[in-house]
């Protein structure tokens, strides 16, 4: 048995969701990516359960398994009782903790990811927070968050939310305390690591690149390959 | 004195097991719960791979049968050891001695309305091999509207842990392409498709049957589940599942769903077993002494096993298992109770 | 389609919702979004109903969005799980209710995965203890807050003002019930009605009178995808599939969608702008779109709550026309007034839609 | 108009409902052998274009069936009509012979 396959295997993610996989497309055929992308979940259980290092190893380093969007609407289809969306998960852990995600457009995606959801979950105890989610960045928010992005303060106020205010309520500040125990937590468990992790590997792939990080991270977040699609 | 044997389950094998039990001089009596003889075989129109009427193949079983007494709408109230036989109280109150009892109760057809994104019993124009076959028979099916494209859904709650059923029902891909392509001569206009994960062509014949279904009648063979149904506004089915071949998703508009329901141990066929403490198996048919060369003996001295209540099996495999069980039921009533010229014998060897 | 097929179905899979005594954890993008809607929850839960639905400032995030990102291990958002369990059985709680869906399939997967692997369970512990000084605790009962509403579905509808009913012509509203993917499709039996034919939404809609449509791409996510909204560039991915939807739904001519996630609605009602302004298509009548609501704006409504104090301007999409059909009397001029009428302005119209 | 930087993707999901039913028949009646394949990808797994671009007769008769006909066409583009696949056939389709008619068939100028 070879070494990926092994390290595969101790994400509790695989241990719960791969059972012998008969290939039979449910997954695929209910999968929103697979339609859009080239991208074939079926295929990647396949590969992992095939235990072939080389095929692994390019799957790792692949766009391949960065096309997934953690849906699961393919878990309730397996008549295995197999979870590609876990699978999916699982190897994108491993490519993060490898280093094998910078080498691919989509998974170099994990360095805006990771840099901007934890800084939010550390900064402020969200995964979204309003005052960071700018019409700029997001056109599609609509004309209607254009304004209430300029009145944040009183359309929450208006709608019974206590913006960045004491106590319970909605989008209230979270206590200083509750969130040192948040980056106790991410020292403890790996994320702080993942964090660094995934930074350095981002800087040393901008150097490598020519860039400097603002137009990498302008790169990654807004460029996309025709590779992807089909047509 | 002639044995008394037992057969509960008047379904194929039972028919063809009490013919020959009785054709080897035992008395025999049969008892079903139902009120037919026949089981499934009574309710099919034509049998795969020749195309066969199942009424000619019933009528040959049940023309067999002279002298076996047959008890219908009867179920087993309870069965006891007695001595070397068993004593068997009936529901119509008759009390039998049995110094063998035949056990073969069947099937039952997977309830396809638990596979509940197939849409069994909620959209309008999805059925089962069944409903299919009794449609062969009587013509009448208001959710057959002159189809023009048909689907064929394989392993319906076979091979489906999610279904409670990991296992292979064997008859249903052959079901398939027979009745794909009697649809096709039914409705020569129409597309048909089969969904299937492995083509189970096992038997002699079956592989002919589906090169004829391919080049004979167009029929459309696609390797993949069935994923999702749903209906559309004007009442057709929308069927998504990947074409594994192309490695894509797949969509097409149907007007008619027909999903091959699998083979489930039946419900009646358990009660009979825990009321004589018999064994299933996981897949909850019942164990057999030795799956290679003792079929249809059970753990139980007396009890034997034929057909489907041992796991999925044909017509012609079910017919052969049960002439199997009437050969070891004889075989076993000879050596139990030996009759009056075998005790002959018996003394002439051992004086 | 034959509706006792379904209703089998439903009988089959109805949880186990407690009456009373709730935990209640806050969901990361309906307090961005929707801060009215959770404010709704608890004003229907605890003044119309009664309830004793507690909350905490110490409570966080789950962790759930970065965690399906793949910006954080697995361990990492267990531990966060387990610190929000901890204060719910520190502040004498055993019943958990959030008002996120990919929170509450987290906390599923979750419970499901330390009961297969106590090891796991047990490091988890040690983690919180060391990180939090707190004790591992586990909810005896979790449920969505959708759940809830639809537990006291009745007893809301015996309190509405107004009917899911069109005034004008008295037929049933045609609804679209969108259901959040991580509410029942990994653990069926964890959802009202089960993962094929949800119930939780179709309960409250029909307890107030709508009628609920059922078209093909029902089922499908609404292509949230995390990371393919997020980053711009996969954003495609997230339009093409809500378009999947709404061409599917199209048909139908729903009156409005509502949903029990809380990405659902937010993506649903925006991605109907992006497409209208890049292909000029709208799904509603004239150049409006189809409404979609978070389940607490419906049953607001339906309670006779003012729909600017429910949120219903910070939606792209309109709410006049359903307003209009359900005989709800509002006022205009107060729709973009901030709090206590303060006059901030109002957003610039879109060229496509309405 | 906003530009969002972004817009929809085209689908690649088979659309069986654009199949093109009378186009195969006649390639059918003209080749009624193409019914007999039953995908098995031997002709796949020897084809000599195949290592070096993107040939798969077993691929095309499946495409081609798919309402994909460009696709399928695609996938012959590289044959060199060595005849290989021929000799593996399990079904003994006469291989070369079918993909002469299919690009007769279905080659876009005529």
């Amino acid at each position: 048995m070879g070494k990926l396959y092994d390290l595969l295997m101790r994400d509790y993610r695989l241990k719960e969701g791969l059972n012998a996989c008969i290939n039979c497309g449910t997954c695929t055929a209910v999968c929103p990516a697979a339609e859009f992308y080239r991208y074939d979940p079926r295929r990647i259980v396949d590969i992992v359960q095939s235990k072939d290092e080389e095929e692994i190893e390019k799957l790792l380093r692949s766009d391949t398994i960065w096309y997934c969007g953690e849906c699961m609407s393919c878990v309730t289809r397996c008549p295995r009782k197999n979870a590609p969306g876990m699978i999916v998960m699982a190897l994108r852990s491993l490519s993060i903790d490898l280093g094998y995600f910078i080498d691919s457009e989509k998974g170099r995606q994990q360095f805006l990811l990771t840099k901007d959801l934890c800084s939010n979950v550390l900064n402020y105890g969200y995964c979204v927070y309003p005052r960071l989610f700018d019409y700029a960045g997001h056109p599609e928010a609509g004309r209607v968050w254009e304004w209430e992005e300029k009145h944040l303060d009183d359309v929450f106020e208006r709608l019974g939310a206590n913006l960045d205010g004491s106590g319970p309520g909605a989008m209230r500040k979270i206590p200083k305390e509750d969130l040192d125990e948040l980056k106790r937590i991410f020292d403890e468990t790996g994320a702080t690591a993942r964090m660094e992790n995934v930074r350095k590997a981002a800087e040393k792939k901008a150097a490598e690149l020519g860039l400097s990080m603002e137009e990498f991270s302008r790169q990654v977040y807004s460029e996309t390959g025709p590779q992807h699609y089909n047509h | 004195m002639r044995n008394n044997v037992l057969i509960i389950g008047g379904g194929p094998a039972g028919l063809e097991a009490g013919a020959n039990l009785q054709r080897l001089g035992y008395n025999v009596l049969l008892v079903e719960h139902s009120n037919t003889l026949g089981g499934h075989l009574g309710k099919w129109d034509r049998l795969f791979p020749g195309g066969t009427p199942a009424s000619a193949a019933l009528d040959k079983l049940l023309g067999s049968m002279d002298g076996v007494k047959c008890f219908t709408d009867t179920e087993i109230q309870s069965i006891n050891r007695l001595g070397k036989s068993y004593n068997v109280i009936l529901s119509n109150g008759i009390t039998v001695l049995a110094d063998a009892v035949l056990v073969a109760t069947g099937f039952d057809l997977f309830q396809a309305e638990k596979k509940e994104e197939y849409g069994y019993g909620i959209y309008d124009h999805v059925i089962t091999n069944a409903d299919l076959e009794l449609y062969f028979k009587t013509g009448l099916d208001t959710r057959i509207n002159a189809p023009r494209k048909i689907g064929f859904v394989h392993c319906v709650g076979s091979r489906d842990e999610k279904s409670g059923c990991r296992s292979c029902s064997k008859v249903c891909c052959a079901t398939a392409v027979k009745q794909a392509c009697e649809m096709k001569a039914a409705f020569p206009d129409a597309q048909i498709y089969c969904f299937y994960m492995d083509l189970r062509m096992f038997g002699r014949h079956y592989e002919d049957m589906y090169l004829e279904a391919q080049r004979d009648y167009g029929i459309r063979f696609i390797r993949g589940r069935v994923a999702e149904v749903s209906e559309n506004i004007d009442g057709s089915l929308s069927v998504k599942a990947e074409d594994t071949v192309s490695s894509k998703p797949l969509k097409v508009s149907l007007d008619l769903l027909v999903l091959m329901a699998g083979m489930r141990p039946s419900v009646s066929g358990q009660r009979i077993g825990s009321l004589l403490g018999m064994q299933n198996e996981k897949d909850g048919y019942f164990e057999v002494l030795s799956e290679i060369t003792a079929q249809q003996r059970s753990s139980i001295p007396g009890i034997f096993l034929a057909g489907a209540a041992t796991g999925p099996k044909t017509i012609p495999d079910t017919l052969a298992d049960a002439r199997g069980a009437a050969t070891q039921i004889d075989k076993y009533l000879s050596d139990i109770f030996p009759k009056a010229k075998d005790l002959k014998q018996l003394i002439k060897t051992a004086w | 389609m034959i509706y006792e097929g379904k209703q089998k179905i439903w009988s089959e899979y109805q949880k186990e919702i407690p009456d009373d005594h709730y935990f209640y954890v806050r969901s990361c993008i309906r307090q961005s979004f929707f801060p009215a809607s959770e404010a709704a929850f608890l004003d229907i839960t605890r003044k119309k109903l009664g309830k004793d639905i507690f909350e905490t400032e110490h409570h966080t995030t789950c962790g759930g969005i970065a965690y399906h990102s793949d910006a954080i291990p697995q361990e990492t958002v267990m531990t966060i799980i387990a610190r929000q369990f901890a204060l719910m059985a520190k502040y004498g709680y055993e019943n958990y209710v959030c008002s996120c869906i990919t929170s509450f399939g987290l906390y599923c997967e979750t419970l499901e995965t330390w009961r297969e692997f106590p090891e796991l369970q047990k490091k988890i512990a040690e983690t919180l203890w060391k990180t939090c000084r707190l004790d591992f605790a586990k909810p005896k009962y979790i449920v969505h807050a959708s759940d809830l509403i639809y537990h006291y579905r009745n007893q809301i509808a015996a309190l509405a003002k107004h009917k899911l009913i069109n005034v004008h012509t008295g037929e049933p509203l045609r609804v679209v019930e969108h259901i959040g993917c991580h509410y029942s499709k990994m653990f069926p039996s964890k959802g009202v009605g089960g993962a094929e034919y949800p119930y939780v939404l179709a309960g409250m809609v029909e307890a107030c009178g709508g009628t609920v449509v059922d078209y093909p791409e029902r089922r499908h996510c609404c292509g949230f995808g995390f990371r393919q909204y997020f980053i711009k560039a996969n954003r495609g991915y997230s339009l093409s599939n809500t378009y999947k939807k709404f061409e599917s739904m199209e048909p139908y001519h729903p009156d409005f969608i509502v949903t029990n996630c809380p990405g659902c609605p937010y993506f649903m009602d925006r991605w109907q702008y992006v497409i209208a302004e890049e292909t000029g298509k709208t799904y509603g009548e004239g150049s409006h779109g189809i409404p979609v609501l978070t389940y607490e704006e419906m049953m607001g409504l339906v309670l006779g709550y003012d729909p600017w104090d429910l949120g219903l301007q910070t939606h792209q999409v309109g709410a006049e026309p359903l307003l209009d059909k359900m005989g709800i009397q509002y006022d205009p001029e107060r729709k973009y007034l901030g709090a206590k009428g303060k006059d901030i302005g109002r957003p610039a119209c879109p060229s496509c839609i309405r | 108009m906003v530009d969002f930087g972004y817009g929809l993707l085209a689908s690649s999901r088979i659309n069986l409902d654009l199949f093109d039913k009378g186009k195969f028949d006649s390639l059918a009646a003209e080749e009624p052998d193409v019914r007999k394949c039953i995908a098995c990808g031997s002709c796949t797994a020897v084809c000599t274009a195949g290592k070096f671009t993107p040939t798969s007769l077993r691929a095309a008769i499946e495409e081609l069936q798919n309402g994909r006909d460009e696709v399928a066409m695609n996938m012959l583009k590289g044959c060199q009509l060595c005849g290989k696949c021929t000799m593996v056939c399990p079904r003994g389709i006469n291989t070369r012979h079918l993909i002469l008619s299919i690009a007769k068939i279905y080659s876009k100028k005529k």
